[in-house]
């Protein structure tokens, strides 16, 4: 069968050798195994992400998204645009809805990209989605599990979908309190979820995380709490900043709350890699500074 | 700066809340709120805000304009969306605190030495050289924005996040010197300066 | 029951609860004839299950056995239970209304002797406790039910407890062979009284209906309190049925809200005040009972403010004026937890509550929109008021969010109009 | 009356077969109850004994039914024949579903069952078929006291169902507070901006109606009569004086504004910028969409603060305790008048509680969206300072005190009713006053609405702060003077739209009173009942009791201080027959002797047997059901018991006590409604009034050296189910242990 095609929008941190560069890698062969060809837009730029607004302002930030999807309606013309951060989803959407509802604001864009001889046409001929809204919505749960060569027998995931994936647009008309896609995906590649997860979309602190470190591990350290006390194996999240922040500052809340936390932190993508097969490479696994041992014996099987 | 700032109390002769609804993103909306806290109650640094949303907004309709600006409130912002979503008036809470603090922060009145402005700062001017980030430098700079000496304890500190990162090849030393990002930095830097004239015009805060 | 005899100077009356029932006894007692239906097998409606009516306190079942009493003394009403509208033809003072009516499997020999419940095992589902409760399979409603028949719950049909059932009636009244029946009811006007129900709590996420045990709706509190309902007339909270002492009431849930129900609904600020009442009856002077009321606005119009004042002397009662922000649940002891702010200067709080009760919206029962015979619909699927279309007009709270007292008026109201029509008809054929 | 023929008819149905010796029960019919026809029927409630009662009606001239079954709230469908005397002996209820099926419950419950027949039997002898209400009138023209919104809604309803209206309006014009408006709130969607008052329509509409007729500058001088026969004098300002016959009245007198002046902390009086919401409305008429200026210096208004509550929702002297509903829809829809015509005015709403219910909420929004700012603030003052309105008050939210500037301050004041005359203070007055005094209750204070002739005042009672409201949530137009219903802000406070539909149902029950009064039907809630009072005046002591008494005021005096009954007055709740010393008053179906020969009938053991008798009076509508409830989920209670249901314990007459005792009855109970403030009894005091009258019992008791406990009188809610009979068997043991009525046997 055909191969699905998408305008792809990867986003800073999924570059090479960039913080979420192991999402990206497991992104690619999950896509693979599902018959989903990516096409990455070329020249995109940064979406100002959710802390750009502030040095940035208003009319910037929506031309930097702008930008993007101008490139892609000229090179994937009529392609879906699909990102993998958060962050990257919603800064499009959210620029995409605000200068279709404001001629004022499309008007000084359309001005502003004539610079580099662009122009935007926001038809809705290219609606912005995230990877999750393809797999769910495109490809369905059947057509998640399809490939499917090894279940995640006996690992206990909390699912932890945060903020931005789900706040405020929503992925599949879901709850904003308590999103069962991530669970759903986790059962359907034969992974315990914990449906219950008391952090689901507990914030991380975001961006502030670098700004606001002590506030934002008060966060963490809850998130990462329920997940033990509920039994979890290892968290599992669709945002590179949800996955960054929870991982990498478990070393510090140990030092400042003397606890003994160590989870691993994996991305969906990598859950689906692991289960059609894929191996540790493949999976990104080997981009996890906290290492997911139980999927990687998987993995390695 | 201040200038301009002046110049805004002028124009609006101490009506703060027609001052937010023509220079604030999504301002206009201030007006809709029904004080019934629910943002307030829903912001994950909650505790942490001088003032939370909803009496931002009643102090806005009560002029204080001063009090408004200069607090850090806006700043503890994690952009989390709850407010949004839960407002039964449908305010866009989330950009307003953004637009806010934005504005103080054009005028010259947000708090100087708050981190997230001046981590915004940085962030905004390191994708703006060249459309992406460049982690490696942005992180460099947050630790040692404070000045040397506290930026080598901040960065020995993180040193075991670091590590992870560099360990896991999720963050690249060489990208400080030659960072891939847009084909044409200049022309993207350009068409951002645009851009924040003509919002600088149609605000009025052209100075 | 097709041999219902109705002219083009009857009205007809649909549903008949407080509203429904009155527009036909009022109508009854000016002389006119009347056909009132109701979808439910006793009549009564939504009134019939509350335990008490602010601002008095008094029992909705008193008023009720008056308006029974003129019912089973009024030839003029012909009442049919079991029966929905189908489908309204014709115009203004010549209607053909298709009415479904549903088996009841129980015919007027009925004596409610209750030898048919005895005889079955089968349980169900009462939907008179909003499910709350288990019952038998062959049920009395409840205990003020009328038409006082029982009802065979369709479930059992073809089950030997079906015919343990039909066995034990010694007055032939259960008949398995009942059949859904349509009939033709020609009538002058109509009467809209389809009432309300309660918004879907489950839809008001951070509050988590659907998640945590212990966040109940408020027309389910009310049922705690009667003697005959779910918990014997005790406030014992879901998760665990111990004694809830500790009460908050969370206003405006679903209501005066962009997400949900737009409209505020009027009667939940004196519901929650008068169900604030309700833990001073079950606890005395128990020092430790409590209830919490969270409001944005205390909506409590004209003379009802004397309630309010009574309530507010109650040091047991606690008022904040906040709208919650969400609710998790202590794990470890099954209570809610309430987080939010106290908008009066700015107070933080996480305040863990033994039930929490939500002050809960109202919406029509009926979509106006859906009626066919077609009538003047608002937003919120109302009959938009004092806007009739030809000759159906709305009473009650399908009209509007009403407190019982406006909904009788607006329902006397309906009458009027409804007479006005069927006299002209009679003035035009005399 | 025509020769009487009795029937009893017992079923064996429900149990009643296995657990009763019904052949005994039909002997006893026959032998004691002197019936001519007595049957058993297997399934009475069923076509064939349905068919058999009928037969004997029409067949057998049996014109006296008993029917010895079920409930009489039961079966009602079945048992319904309305061209016979009828009465319902309870033995299902009353008997077999209330005692344990065991052998040696069978004589007792037997007992019972044998003294409910003999009760019904004896009943049935005294009961006739009501004839009818002989000075029924036929009059069905409706008066409309009041020429506001809710007065010409009223009328014009009336006329449009085909009946004739007089409109009395004191004023030179229609209109009311409505024509004072510039615009009013939106009744219909989006609910966002005022809209045309629309009067100007209904005033045209009044005047184009041949049905309505007007009367402009006039007063109700006089009423006097009774539903379908009200005769009204008519006063004009030039001293003319017109009568009127009518069948029924409206009352939409209507409400006048809170006198502003009461509050010059809030600056009324002291600055003409300081308005109340009436003074507003001028000013917008005025400006007729143009800015509105300020009274002062006719300076265009920048600024406005709209202060709500102003002297409501306060206990202090002089305040209003209640909240008049309207007021915050009606600030909104003011501070609009300054938005739409100059969206630069500041214009801020100060409030507590913001009381926009149902789609108000929308117009809330709407105004919001239009710019108006809303405060939650407690006001402490307003002051002029250089020129300036200054507006103090306590910032709820912010939390602090603050000042807002305003060229002009408008104060929501409340509406005060236009209900006439306290008739309980005029009462109150003539007592203390000198009873000989003939003007004590002749003296009619100025304001009275309608001067009414009545024995009891001129105007409809007040139910609270000066309203003439029902007392009953599910009964609104429940009014304690039949034929007379008040509408609009008269009856509590309200705005147009809920006037409105207040009005059109006060016009369907007056019609409803005029249709009921020419066939000398009862009005609610004994609706239908054709019984009326019927008194012999050789006997009467002229102890005006029954006038004083008499919930409904439907009994006047003559000039001798002789009763005189207005039937289509009357309730038919018995209270006047319960007040009566000399027992000279009566109702066909229910009188002194059908309860009393009851009371008698039943079989008195002598005080050896052990078997003592407790006479229970229950009220109909609340205690009988409650006991009938109790049946049904199987609750026991004990044989002893004898229990007969009345229309009201009002009804209760203290002979049938004293008959009681002096038979022998052990002890006896009262169970009625609750009573005082919150009073349930659908007859106003009739508990409240059994209460006092067995208090006064107990003095008679003492006399004849009984135990005070010998009689006893309970609250009971309809919802009691569980308690009733619990009081029953608690009652029983107590008169166990004091013993049994010396008087047995005498």
């Amino acid at each position: 069968m055909a191969k699905k095609q998408y305008s792809f929008y990867p986003g800073c941190t999924s570059e090479r050798k960039a913080s979420a560069a192991n999402y990206m890698v497991s992104v690619n062969a999950m896509c693979e195994k599902l018959n989903i060809k990516l096409n990455e837009i070329p020249d995109w730029n940064c979406c100002g992400a959710s802390i750009g607004y502030a040095e940035g302002g208003e009319l910037p930030r929506h031309v930097m998204n702008a930008r993007n999807i101008a490139l892609s309606e000229q090179h994937n013309p009529k392609q879906d645009i699909v990102a993998t951060c958060a962050a990257c989803w919603l800064g499009a959407k959210e620029s995409s809805e605000r200068l279709s509802a404001s001629e004022q604001l499309l008007a000084d864009t359309k001005e502003v990209l004539k610079e580099a001889g662009l122009d935007v046409q926001l038809k809705n001929e290219t609606p912005i989605r995230h990877m999750v809204e393809v797999l769910i919505e495109d490809i369905g749960y059947e057509g998640i599990k399809e490939p499917m060569a090894k279940p995640l027998e006996g690992i206990k995931f909390a699912g932890y979908v945060g903020c931005q994936t789900n706040r405020p647009f929503g992925v599949d008309g879901e709850s904003f309190e308590n999103p069962m896609y991530l669970d759903k995906m986790v059962e359907t590649v034969g992974g315990e979820a914990i449906t219950n997860y008391e952090r689901k979309v507990t914030c991380c602190g975001g961006a502030l995380a670098f700004s606001e470190p002590e506030k934002s591990q008060v966060q963490i350290k809850d998130i990462i709490e329920a997940a033990y006390d509920q039994g979890a194996d290892m968290i599992v999240t669709p945002c590179p900043v949800c996955q960054m922040n929870v991982e990498v500052y478990q070393g510090q809340i140990n030092k400042t709350y003397n606890t003994k936390f160590n989870i691993p932190v994996t991305y969906y993508s990598q859950l689906l890699t692991v289960a059609y097969g894929g191996d540790i490479k493949q999976a990104g696994l080997d981009g996890n500074i906290i290492r997911a041992k139980r999927l990687e014996e998987i993995a390695s099987k | 700066m201040n200038t301009l700032n002046t110049a805004m109390v002028e124009k609006y002769r101490n009506d703060f809340l027609k001052e937010v609804e023509e220079n604030v993103e999504e301002g206009h909306w201030v007006k809709m709120c029904m004080q019934c806290g629910v943002c307030s109650g829903s912001c994950p640094f909650g505790p942490d805000w001088e003032h939370p949303p909803q009496e931002i907004f009643m102090m806005i309709r009560a002029g204080k304009r001063d009090e408004v600006l200069a607090t850090e409130s806006m700043w503890m912002c994690t952009s989390c969306y709850n407010c949004i979503v839960r407002c039964p008036r449908e305010l866009p809470i989330t950009h307003i605190m953004h637009g806010l603090a934005n504005y103080a922060h054009r005028l010259g009145l947000a708090p100087k030495m708050n981190p997230t402005r001046r981590f915004a700062k940085i962030f905004w001017n390191n994708i703006a050289k060249t459309g992406r980030v460049n982690e490696m430098a942005l992180s460099l700079k947050l630790y040692f924005m404070d000045g040397f000496a506290s930026g080598v304890k901040k960065s020995l500190a993180m040193a075991g996040v670091g590590l992870g990162m560099l360990k896991t090849k999720r963050l690249n030393p060489f990208t400080l010197f030659r960072h891939k990002g847009v084909e044409k930095p200049k022309q993207l830097q350009a068409m951002l300066k645009k851009a924040k004239e003509i919002e600088d015009r149609r605000k009025g805060l052209a100075s | 029951m097709t041999n219902t005899v109705a002219t083009n100077e009857t009205i007809l009356v649909v549903g008949a609860g407080i509203s429904g029932l009155t527009a036909a006894l009022e109508s009854a007692e000016c002389g006119k004839n009347v056909v009132l239906i109701e979808k439910n097998p006793s009549v009564g409606g939504r009134v019939s299950q509350l335990y008490k009516y602010f601002p008095k306190l008094c029992r909705p079942s008193c008023g009720l056995e008056i308006n029974l009493r003129r019912l089973k003394a009024n030839p003029r009403i012909k009442l049919l239970t079991m029966a929905e509208v189908t489908g309204i033809e014709g115009e203004p003072g010549d209607y053909r209304v298709a009415v479904q009516l549903q088996p009841r499997y129980v015919n007027e020999n009925c004596t409610a002797c209750g030898a048919c419940a005895e005889a079955v095992t089968a349980e169900i589902d009462d939907p008179y406790n909003y499910q709350l409760k288990q019952i038998k399979a062959a049920y009395l409603p409840h205990n003020m039910a009328y038409p006082q028949r029982y009802v065979i719950d369709p479930s059992i049909l073809g089950t030997e407890d079906a015919e343990k059932a039909k066995a034990a009636c010694r007055y032939g009244a259960i008949d398995l062979d009942m059949q859904p029946q349509s009939i033709e009811i020609q009538a002058g006007a109509i009467i809209w009284a389809t009432g309300w129900k309660p918004y879907d709590a489950a839809k008001i996420q951070p509050y988590g209906y659907d998640r945590f045990a212990n966040v109940i709706t408020s027309v389910e509190f009310e049922r705690m309190m009667d003697p005959f309902g779910p918990t014997g007339g005790k406030l014992l909270r879901p998760s665990d049925g111990r004694e809830a002492k500790n009460v908050a009431f969370i206003q405006c849930a679903g209501s005066r809200d962009r997400n949900h129900l737009t409209h505020c609904s009027r009667i939940c600020c004196m519901a929650s005040l008068k169900q604030a009442t309700y833990i001073g009856e079950q606890y005395g002077d128990d020092s430790d009972a409590r209830a919490s009321i969270y409001y944005i606005d205390i909506r409590v119009i004209d003379r009802f403010e004397d309630f309010y004042e009574q309530v507010r002397a109650d040091e047991r009662v606690h008022f904040i004026k906040s709208k919650v922000a969400n609710i998790t649940e202590d794990r470890a002891n099954g209570d809610v937890i309430l987080h939010g702010v106290d908008t009066e200067g700015y107070h933080r709080y996480d305040n863990p509550h033994e039930l929490c009760v939500l002050a809960i919206g109202m919406e029509p029962s009926v979509d106006a929109s859906q009626i066919n015979g077609g009538v003047a619909s608002d937003a919120s699927g109302f009959i938009a008021a004092g806007e009739s279309t030809g000759a159906i007009f709305g009473a009650g709270c399908a009209t509007n969010a009403l407190d019982v007292n406006r909904a009788v008026q607006s329902a006397t109201a309906a009458s009027l109009r409804a007479i006005q029509v069927v006299n002209q008809v009679a003035r035009a054929e005399a | 009356m025509s020769d009487t023929k009795t029937a009893a008819y017992i079923c064996k149905g429900c149990g009643l077969g296995e657990r009763l010796d019904t052949a005994q029960l039909a002997n006893l019919a026959e032998s004691e109850g002197k019936c001519a026809i007595t049957r058993q029927h297997d399934f009475l409630c069923n076509q064939d004994g349905v068919g058999t009662i009928r037969n004997d009606i029409d067949n057998e001239g049996v014109t006296h039914v008993v029917i010895a079954a079920c409930s009489r709230r039961a079966k009602t469908e079945a048992f319904n024949f309305d061209d016979v005397a009828l009465t319902r002996a309870n033995l299902r209820e009353g008997v077999v579903w209330v005692r344990p099926d065991s052998e040696e419950a069978r004589e007792t419950t037997q007992e019972m069952a044998d003294d409910y027949v003999r009760m019904a039997c004896a009943e049935i002898q005294y009961m006739h078929q009501p004839a009818g209400n002989q000075e029924a009138g036929s009059n069905k023209r409706i008066l409309v006291v009041g020429g506001g919104v809710s007065g010409m809604t009223a009328a014009l309803e009336s006329s449009k169902a085909g009946y004739e209206v007089l409109v009395v309006e004191k004023t030179a014009e229609l209109g009311g507070w409505a024509a004072k408006l510039h615009r009013r709130v939106p009744t219909r969607e989006p609910f966002a901006d005022p809209q045309d008052a629309g009067v100007v329509e209904l005033i045209k509409a009044i005047n184009d109606d041949q049905n309505v007729q007007v009367f402009l500058n006039s007063t109700i001088v006089r009423t006097s009569g009774a539903p379908g026969r009200f005769s009204v004098d008519i006063g004009t300002e030039s001293g003319t004086t017109t009568t009127e016959n009518v069948g029924a009245i409206i009352q939409a007198s209507g409400f006048r504004n809170y006198d502003a002046s009461q509050l010059p902390e809030l600056g009324f009086g002291q600055s003409p910028d300081v308005v109340d919401q009436a003074g507003l409305e001028e000013l917008a008429k005025q400006a007729n969409g143009k800015p509105i200026q300020r009274p002062s210096d006719g300076k265009e208004v920048n600024s406005v603060v709209f202060i709500q509550c102003a002297g409501q929702r306060s206990n202090a002297e002089g305040h209003l305790p209640y909240c008049s509903g309207h007021c915050c829809n009606t600030s909104i829809k003011q501070a609009m008048y300054f938005k739409d015509a100059n969206p630069g005015v500041d214009t801020v709403v100060m409030f507590d509680d913001l009381r926009t219910p149902g789609n108000g909420e929308d117009f809330y929004r709407s105004a919001q969206r239009k710019g108006v700012i809303f405060t939650k603030g407690k006001p402490q003052g307003v002051n002029k300072n250089n020129g300036q309105l200054e507006v103090k008050f306590h910032d709820m939210i912010l939390d602090e005190d603050a000042i807002a500037k305003a060229d002009l301050v408008v104060l929501a004041t409340g509406q005060v009713p236009n209900s006439g005359a306290d008739i309980e203070q005029l009462a109150a007055a003539s007592d203390s006053e000198d009873t000989q005094n003939e003007n004590a209750e002749l003296t009619v204070p100025v304001d009275s609405i309608l001067n009414l002739n009545y024995r009891q005042g001129p105007d409809l009672p007040h139910l609270r702060h000066g309203f003439s409201d029902s007392h009953f949530i599910c009964f609104p137009y429940e009014t304690r003077r039949s034929g007379i219903y008040t509408c609009g802000p008269v009856r509590r406070p309200m705005d147009i739209a809920q006037a409105a539909v207040d009005a059109t149902g006060a016009a369907l029950k007056a019609i409803q009173a005029v249709e009921n009064a020419s066939v000398g039907r009862a009005a609610h809630p004994r609706s239908g009942d054709l019984s009326f009072p019927s008194f012999r005046k050789e006997g009467c002591t002229q102890c005006k009791r029954c006038t004083v008494e008499c919930p409904f005021g439907a009994i006047d005096e003559d000039e001798e201080r002789y009763p005189v009954f207005n039937e289509s007055r009357c309730r038919r709740c018995g209270t006047c027959m319960g007040a009566c010393p000399v027992r000279v008053i009566s109702f066909e179906n229910y009188s002194v002797d059908t309860v009393g020969q009851q009371v008698k009938a039943v079989d008195m053991p002598d005080e050896f047997d052990e078997k003592p008798r407790i006479l229970l009076l229950a009220c109909e509508n609340d205690a009988y059901p409650a006991l009938d409830m109790a049946a049904q989920q199987g609750l026991v209670y004990s044989p002893f018991v004898r229990i007969l249901p009345v229309r009201c314990l009002g009804s209760v007459n203290a002979i049938w006590i004293s008959d009681a005792l002096n038979s022998g009855y052990d002890g006896i109970m009262l169970m009625g409604c609750k009573k005082g403030d919150d009073y349930q009894c659908h007859f106003v005091k009739g508990s409240e009034m059994a209460y006092d009258r067995m208090g006064k019992i107990d003095d008679t008791l003492q006399q004849l050296q009984l135990e005070t406990e010998r009689v006893v009188t309970h609250e009971v809610e309809i919802t009691d189910i569980h308690r009733v009979p619990q009081l029953i068997n608690e009652y029983a043991a107590k008169i166990d242990e004091i013993g049994m009525n010396p008087f047995k046997g005498f």
